[in-house]
Order: structure tokens, then C-alpha cells, then sequence
């Protein structure tokens, strides 16, 4: 979808201001924490993807995308999928208390504390098989297509009519469009080298290019 | 009149955290101590260390940086970093004449085992929507100067792929040791937003 | 420049929601009454034009832009431009008083009750004369060329880089990106049609189309 | 940490207006009674029952429309309506085939003379983004159904001509009164986003 979260090549944001490394802690309240231990707790469920997960971030008002801070887009995409996904209802939600005890079957998937490291070791693969040889090959040169999804896609406004060169092929990749709504399948993802001028108009300064990994259904020969 | 649809001023995130922690908590669905084992987790033992390890045994180890660039994902692995957003890595090489930042413009995907978990400018909307068509002005809030001929590549992080800055080692990296050279590499260097500090230059 | 104002194409502002049209006022508070006079009062100072004040709301902070009414929108416009053109000061704007009258030449061109009617009927044409004759005749197929200026431009993002056919030729007009800086410059203006497919992707509805008002240095040949 | 750099929730409109309206007329810059003018104008004189003249004449007498249609601006003019966001204007004209909407998605341009100031929908984001991409949901959320095989032309306003729409007239048009057709021709069908309604269809 075309929304708030979709910054490359935006104006008007202002200056960037980093904080000086060395001072920068980790986390700055101690909500941020609890946030994001949340959303990496509740998400080990299994109950929803990285796609939806981000999706459901996205799909707010584009005002309070942009207003909230990080981990309060966090904590909205989980409300939205604990609640979209029958985990909780939108009363338990209201008041914070639980109106029963979730399913059996459901408790069971809780991640226990001695299992957190493992299971953040294993992390999640999103290499998968194709039965399709790749439709392009290093050197080709592409153009992502003109798409306006309303739905979750990871193909950037700012690439999109834009003609570029297949930089690598990394072999197919759970397709994330699909994956947002519920359906792990694997396509060919491929980096696609694009010169800024190409991106940004004729004035841009040279010496300056981007890579987007952007997978096959977005591309088309140029 | 307001036409805005969007939710009123938001409550406060901690009470929004607490009622959540104690809801799933109830509910059965999350353990506290999985919590504290989470937070720990990325506030102690994952962060930009892991990632200045991989730097300065790569500047050292001239077989260990043909392996971190050929294969990434197993040369990290090979010194004990993996897992969460870090499952299929990229090394990017700053050199003289190319000079690399990685950046999310959709959301803020960063390599987790080698970095830990992004600086908030990093998830920022400046950084977000200003480094893919301008790195220069970014590159100079952070002080970062380059030559007019040095080639700006910007790596928008939008698959599963998780790209990683290799910087450039400093003048005199063979006269060091691999525990002075891990000192140098700071955070910013493997995003790509800063070079290496020569020693007379830091600050 | 590219920000929130830019709206045509982007997904997640929700529904319309009209109020019935023979019950909505022309005015829902008191202020906005005094917001629009406001405006066109100080505007007819003729210390900024129309493109200035567009500019002067499209740089507020997109966040600002967004939640803020329409009129609100206005109100931060107009006390952007009377503190830079240098007509009030910061400070007499944070507390609400004048510290000083405004210059005699200035105050001359007060906006005079019986004078309302004539300025508003008069308005103010932006038609021009200009030395070179039109690069595109109507037929032509033209694209809108990929450009993002930082400052104030009248090109929509979406048109940009895609490809339309020369509607009409509406003569020179004032040219609304150096308008914005202060230089009031004629420029061939052409409405263009572009099929909504060329604008949305291969899939969008046909029996579609939009035009768009576009100058002559937006366009190339197609 | 909030990394926004936009102001804090902006202070009541009310205050800030009362604000710059004693400041503006201590400085000498406006006459209270000029900013009365102001509003009476828009609120009592210049509005859609402009625009609802100029349609139905030009339904009553085809001089007068292939006048309308072929300089638009003289022959609003010619009825009494002209001026500011009127300059330069252009008639659309709907028929069985092909149906027009009028937004401007960069600001909220729209033809004062003939229509007045307009309504908050208009100037909304969900209107301004949405029509030019989907234009028949748009229509929907109107209860305006148009038939499949109908053009929908969407004119977005970026230019300083300000668009018209002339709507389709109704069936019985001839045997009605001007003052009977002025009272059928809504705003809306101005705008382009409903149709006029026929009598027994009105609600």
C-alpha cells in the first residue's frame, strides 16, 4: 500500500539529529523493552509473519504511523493482530485483563525462557524452493513496474517505472505481497543496481547508486 | 471539524505495555521470564561488538574476509553470530573509491547478530526517507566527508536479505592488534554513515 | 517537494465520510470565519502570491500537514510568510500584541471594507505573455519528466514519468516553481490526458482517464 | 524518544486566530470590518447557487452552453460571476457516456465564483488521494452508480484553471421552469462526484 511508511525520497522530515553513538543506550524507557519483548514473545505463537507484522504496522493512519514512535508502531501492529487473529478480544484489550485462558493447543507454543536463545539463534529462513528457473539473469536490464497494491508490498514507491540492472540473484524467497496475506510462497528475488539519476531526475549528482532487492512479479524486461 | 479518522493522542505507551504484559501473561501466552530473557538478550550479549569482531578479523585474516564476502551468512556464523535478522547476510566492501550505507526505507530491517538492534535514527523518518535520494546531506550529519569521486552506493534493505558494511581498515591495521582494531570499529561505520577514525583524528 | 500534501494515489486516509450537502455550513466554527478573511485580507498586502502560500503550508512538518484541519493549515501558512517577509515578528506573533505599527507604505495598502467586493471580483489573472512559441501541439505524446525538486512544484507525484497525450494548450501562465521563489516567469501550460492504467498499473479499470495541468518544462516528448 | 520534529499539539485555532487578527489590526495591516466583508461574501453571496444558475441556463438555452463550453470564463462572467479562483475557467460536460470529477490532490483548488468555498470533504485527504486512482469507490461512498461502459474523467486541478462540471440535465428539462431546474442542480453535480436527481428519485 502506499502509505506513510513508504519514506524513500519523501521532503520535509527535517534534519536527522543521531544521538552520538556512544551515548545512545540500547533502549530509552523501559516500556521500549517490554515492547519489544512482546512483540517477539507473542509473535513466536506462530499465529502471524514478519509480512503481516509489518502490514499491520502500515496499514495504520498515516498520521500516527508517522507521529508515534517506533516501538509505539510496535506495540499498535501487535494490538491489531492479537485481536485480528482471535488471540485476545478487543475488551480484554480495553481493560487489560483476560476474560479466559487462551486455547490448549495455543498455550502450548508459548516460548519458555530457556528456549529464547535457541530459538533466536535458529531465526526463520526465508529461502524456498521454485519450480520456475529464474526469468532473469545478472546484467538484464529491468524495470519495476508501475503498481499501486493496496495491500502489503515491498516494492518502493520511488523504484517504481524506474529501469535498473539485475546486480544478483538470490534464489527464490518467501514472497512477501502474498506472505502479508497468509500465503508462504517462493519466487525469485533478484538486487536490481538502479543509477540515482534514473531514480531522482537528471540533476542528481552522479557516483551515487541504489540497490533494491526486488523479487520477480515486480519486474518486467526494460 | 476534524476529517482526520486516525485515533485520538495515543495513551501513554507504558500503561498501553502493562495492560499487554499482563493480559497475555494471563492469558497464558507469554512467560515474564521470557521477557527478561529477551531484553537481556539485545541489551547485553547482541550489539555492534559482534559486528566489530567480524570487521577486525576480516582486516587481519585475508582468507576470513574471501569467506565473509563469498559466503556471509556461514562466515559470521563460523565466529558465532546467527539467527534473527541476520539469516541471509551480505558484506558490502567500502574502499577507496566506493563507499557503501544500508538503509530501510519501509520499515528499519538491520542485521540483529552483528549490530544488535537499530539506533532510533536509523528507524527514523529523516534517515528513511532522505539517504536513498541525498546520502551526501546525510553523510554530513554525520560528519562524513567524502571525495567527489567516490562512488555512493545505498543498499534499501526491502527482502530478508540483511546487508552489512565492511569499512575500510585503517592506515596502519597490519601495526595492530585484532583487539586495538575491534576497538575502532564503531557501529555507525558498519551502516555505513561514518568511515574508521585514524587514531590522531578521533575525537 | 514531495510531501504530505502530495496525496493523489496514496492508500490508508480512510473513508470520505461527505456531511450531507444541504446541511453542511459553509463554516463549522467561528474561527474559520475569521481564518479564511484572515488570509485573503493579509494576501491582498500583496507581500506574497499564491504559490508562496501553497509553499508556506506544504513545508510545515508532514505530521502537522496532516492532523491539522484545512484551516488550521492556513493559519500556519499565513504566520510563516508575515514573519519571513518581515511583516510581524516572532515575537509579537507568540504574545498577540504589536510592538510597532507596520510601515507607512505598508499600511497603505490595507485591504479597505469598500474595496472587498471590486478585489474579490477582479481576483488575479495568472495569463502571460511569453516570446517563445509552444514546444507541443495538442495530439503530442509527451511524458511528465521524473523530477523532485525540494521546493514548490505543481507536478503531482504520481504523473511523474509516465506518459500522456497533449489535451490542450491554455497559453503561458505564471510558473508556479519559480513562483514559490519570487520570480514571476510565463510558461506554456498544457492540460494532458493519461489513461488511468499508464497512471495505476496494467490492472486498473479502463474507461478511465485523468488530465492533469502540466507546464512545459514538466514535459518532454514521449 | 520521540524522534518527530514537528511542533506539539498546535494551540486551540481559536486563541491563534484571535491572536493574529489583534496583532494584524494593531499593526495597521486590517480593517475589522474588511475581514466582516470577507466573510459575508463567502457566506451569503458567493456560493453553488452561482453555479446552479449558470447550469440550468445553459440546459434552457443552447446559445448560451455552446457559449459556456466554448469560452467558459466570459460567459460566467456574462451571468455576474467572476474574480478570484475564477480566473481561468473551463466547463466539462457529462453526458451518457462520459461522466467528470473535479479535485485538486496538491492543495484544494476549486472555482469560488461558481461554487463558493468548498466543503470539508473536498479538501480532505481521503477525497484529494482517492479519486484520481479509484474514482468509482469514490463515487460509491455518494450512492453515485454509474454504468460500466461510462468514461469517468477525473480532472485534478494543479494548474490555476478551475473546472466545472456542466451535469447531465434531466429527462424532462424541457418542460421546466429555470427556477425549477436551478433547485435540481446540487453542488455535488457540480463537483462531478453525484448526478442531478431526477424528481422521483430525490430524497
Amino acid at each position: 500500500m502506499n502509505s506513510a511508511h513508504d519514506l524513500g525520497g519523501r521532503h520535509g522530515f527535517g534534519p536527522i539529529a543521531p544521538e552520538a553513538e556512544n551515548s545512545e543506550p540500547v533502549f530509552h524507557e523501559d516500556w521500549e523493552r517490554k515492547a519489544l519483548a512482546l512483540v517477539l514473545a507473542a509473535g513466536s505463537l506462530g499465529q502471524w509473519n514478519l509480512d503481516e507484522s509489518r502490514y499491520s504496522r502500515e496499514s495504520q493512519h498515516p498520521v500516527d504511523y508517522l507521529r508515534q514512535s517506533y516501538y509505539e508502531n510496535w506495540l499498535s501492529g501487535l494490538e491489531k493482530l492479537l485481536v485480528e487473529k482471535g488471540l485476545v478480544t478487543e475488551e480484554e484489550l480495553s481493560c487489560g485483563r483476560a476474560f479466559s485462558k487462551a486455547e490448549e493447543e495455543l498455550q502450548k507454543r508459548l516460548l519458555q525462557p530457556e528456549k529464547v536463545y535457541s530459538t533466536i539463534e535458529k531465526g526463520g529462513s526465508t529461502q524456498m524452493e521454485s519450480d520456475e528457473p529464474p526469468e532473469f539473469n545478472i546484467g538484464d536490464r529491468v524495470r519495476a513496474k508501475n503498481r499501486h497494491p493496496l495491500t502489503h508490498t515491498r516494492e518502493p514507491g520511488y523504484s517504481r517505472g524506474r529501469e535498473g540492472i539485475i546486480e544478483a540473484h538470490y534464489g527464490a524467497h518467501v514472497m512477501p505481497d502474498q506472505n502479508a496475506l497468509g500465503n508462504r510462497i517462493g519466487e525469485h528475488l533478484y538486487c536490481v543496481r538502479f543509477d540515482a539519476g534514473e531514480l531522482w531526475g537528471k540533476d542528481t549528482p552522479s557516483k551515487h547508486l541504489v540497490f533494491i532487492d526486488l523479487w520477480e512479479s515486480y519486474l518486467e524486461p526494460a | 471539524m476534524n476529517t482526520h479518522h486516525h485515533s485520538t493522542v495515543p495513551s501513554d505507551p507504558e500503561l498501553r505495555v502493562k495492560a499487554l504484559e499482563s493480559l497475555l501473561v494471563e492469558k497464558g501466552l507469554v512467560d515474564p521470564k521470557t521477557l527478561d530473557e529477551l531484553v537481556d538478550l539485545y541489551e547485553t550479549k547482541i550489539g555492534p561488538r559482534n559486528g566489530a569482531k567480524v570487521v577486525a578479523k576480516a582486516w587481519k585474516d585475508p582468507e576470513f574476509k574471501k569467506y565473509l564476502l563469498e559466503k556471509p551468512t556461514d562466515a559470521i556464523a563460523s565466529i558465532g553470530y546467527r539467527g534473527r535478522q541476520g539469516e541471509h547476510m551480505r558484506v558490502v566492501e567500502n574502499t577507496a573509491d566506493i563507499h557503501n550505507i544500508v538503509v530501510c526505507t519501509l520499515c528499519s530491517c538491520y542485521p540483529w547478530p552483528v549490530l544488535g538492534l537499530p539506533p532510533v535514527w536509523y528507524k527514523s523518518a529523516p534517515y528513511r526517507s532522505r539517504v536513498v535520494s541525498d546520502p551526501r546531506s546525510v553523510l554530513e550529519e554525520f560528519g562524513t566527508q567524502l571525495a567527489e569521486d567516490v562512488e555512493i552506493r545505498v543498499w534499501d534493505s526491502t527482502s530478508e536479505m540483511r546487508y552489512f558494511v565492511l569499512p575500510e581498515a585503517p592506515a596502519d591495521f597490519q601495526n595492530k592488534s585484532l583487539d586495538e582494531l575491534e576497538s575502532m570499529v564503531t557501529r555507525n561505520s558498519m551502516i555505513g554513515v561514518e568511515k574508521i577514525k585514524e587514531p590522531e583524528n578521533r575525537s
